[in-house]
């Protein structure tokens, strides 16, 4: 699979994350996974302002969603490291 | 048993795997898809998940069960996919030696799968229109294992 | 369904009888013929009933659950005669609508009939003897239906 | 099935309950079922105390066992009338 891919910096130290979009997100981005480069520092709050900021419909993500780092739960907050997994979740619904 | 499956659950198969000579208790949790007033003309619901997360969370969830249950033994599923009304879309089962432990464990499973799992719905309705369903709140707070 | 019955349990009967697309929630219990270090070496048990009783008490426990939750449905099943080690000896199922409430109606009705179902249980061992099996007090006062 | 009958008063204004033994009481007496003469107030104590004076092994049955009257649950100073069916319970056990 050839995924999108975004650069947010220009600088060459940067990390590259892969990001995964489910449930409500997906359908309405038209989109379920995408490379992102982000400052070496960056959060998962950073990964989420750049998705914002660049995909279309991209409003319907809150600012603070429920995240996910290499299947993990994590907090909104989390630092992100170069080859990360980030999923951006819909509020959970199983059962 | 795959905790995540795209088939029919197997109600016997859960009971058999939690069952032996020395647990006298079994409990099982089914949830089915529900058509009632409060929820409309639902003739289905299409179970998406982060399929690989899920596996992980459903298998963390019954170890941290086996922690507290040692004596316990444990089955859980998640049905993914199209699911028609009346049928379980996800089924935990519990076997202990006694009744009270049967009855905790099985709980606890199901209250932290509900809480954890990377699941999401979208309703089918009896017109053709497709609805995604929420009933968590939208908090960015991570669910946390109540053993971390 | 008979409440007292001479057969094995049939677990798919207790849930088809409790399940309906209403309900998005089933919780059942079964309790088995145990043989563990704390029961010895028990090949099976010989249960015995005050039949009639027995059934009405049954009945009267799940009257008295319908009452406390009355979406709720019910099945529960004791057997009688010889019982196997592993195969259940009373089954109970509890459909609602939402989960809290099948919990707690399943754990209610087994812990009723725990107390008052006149029913006795003879332990058949490995080596060909048999003995009477009493897990509860001697006490005279009558076990008290919760309702009344 | 004929009945054992025994005879506790030589009034003739007594009652006739009928008396039933299960699980071990029925085991050690030897007998599952038999009929009672009791004075008209008698109690289920009054019926115990007699099943107790007039059976063999029938010191196993405490003197305030679990009874039933009538296939109900019933207090150990119950009241008994002519005709009912009084069931001595060993303790519980089912499930």
């Amino acid at each position: 699979m050839r995924l999108p891919h975004y650069r947010t910096t220009a600088s060459q130290s940067t990390i590259t994350i892969r990001c995964r979009l489910f449930g409500r997100y997906a359908d309405a981005l038209g989109v379920e996974a995408l490379d992102l480069d982000l400052a070496p520092d960056a959060s998962t709050r950073d990964a989420v302002a750049a998705l914002r900021s660049q995909l279309e419909n991209a409003e319907l993500i809150p600012e603070r969603p429920l995240v996910a780092i290499n299947q993990r739960h994590a907090l909104p907050d989390a630092r992100l490291r170069d080859g990360d997994e980030l999923a951006i979740l819909p509020p959970l619904a199983g059962g | 048993m795959e905790h995540v499956t795209s088939e029919a659950i197997v109600v016997s198969d859960l009971l058999s795997h939690v069952s032996a000579v020395e647990r006298g208790a079994v409990v099982l949790f089914l949830g089915t898809v529900r058509r009632s007033a409060e929820d409309g003309p639902v003739r289905g619901i299409d179970y998406s998940a982060y399929v690989e997360m899920a596996k992980g969370e459903f298998g963390r969830i019954v170890q941290e069960a086996g922690l507290r249950w040692p004596e316990a033994r444990f089955a859980a599923q998640h049905r993914i996919g199209h699911v028609p009304v009346g049928e379980p879309s996800i089924a935990v089962a519990a076997g202990a030696p006694h009744r009270a432990e049967a009855f905790a464990a099985c709980r606890f499973v199901i209250e932290e799968a509900k809480k954890r799992l990377p699941v999401w719905k979208k309703e089918l309705l009896d017109d053709g229109r497709a609805r995604w369903r929420e009933d968590r709140q939208r908090d960015s707070a991570p669910p946390r294992s109540p053993c971390s």
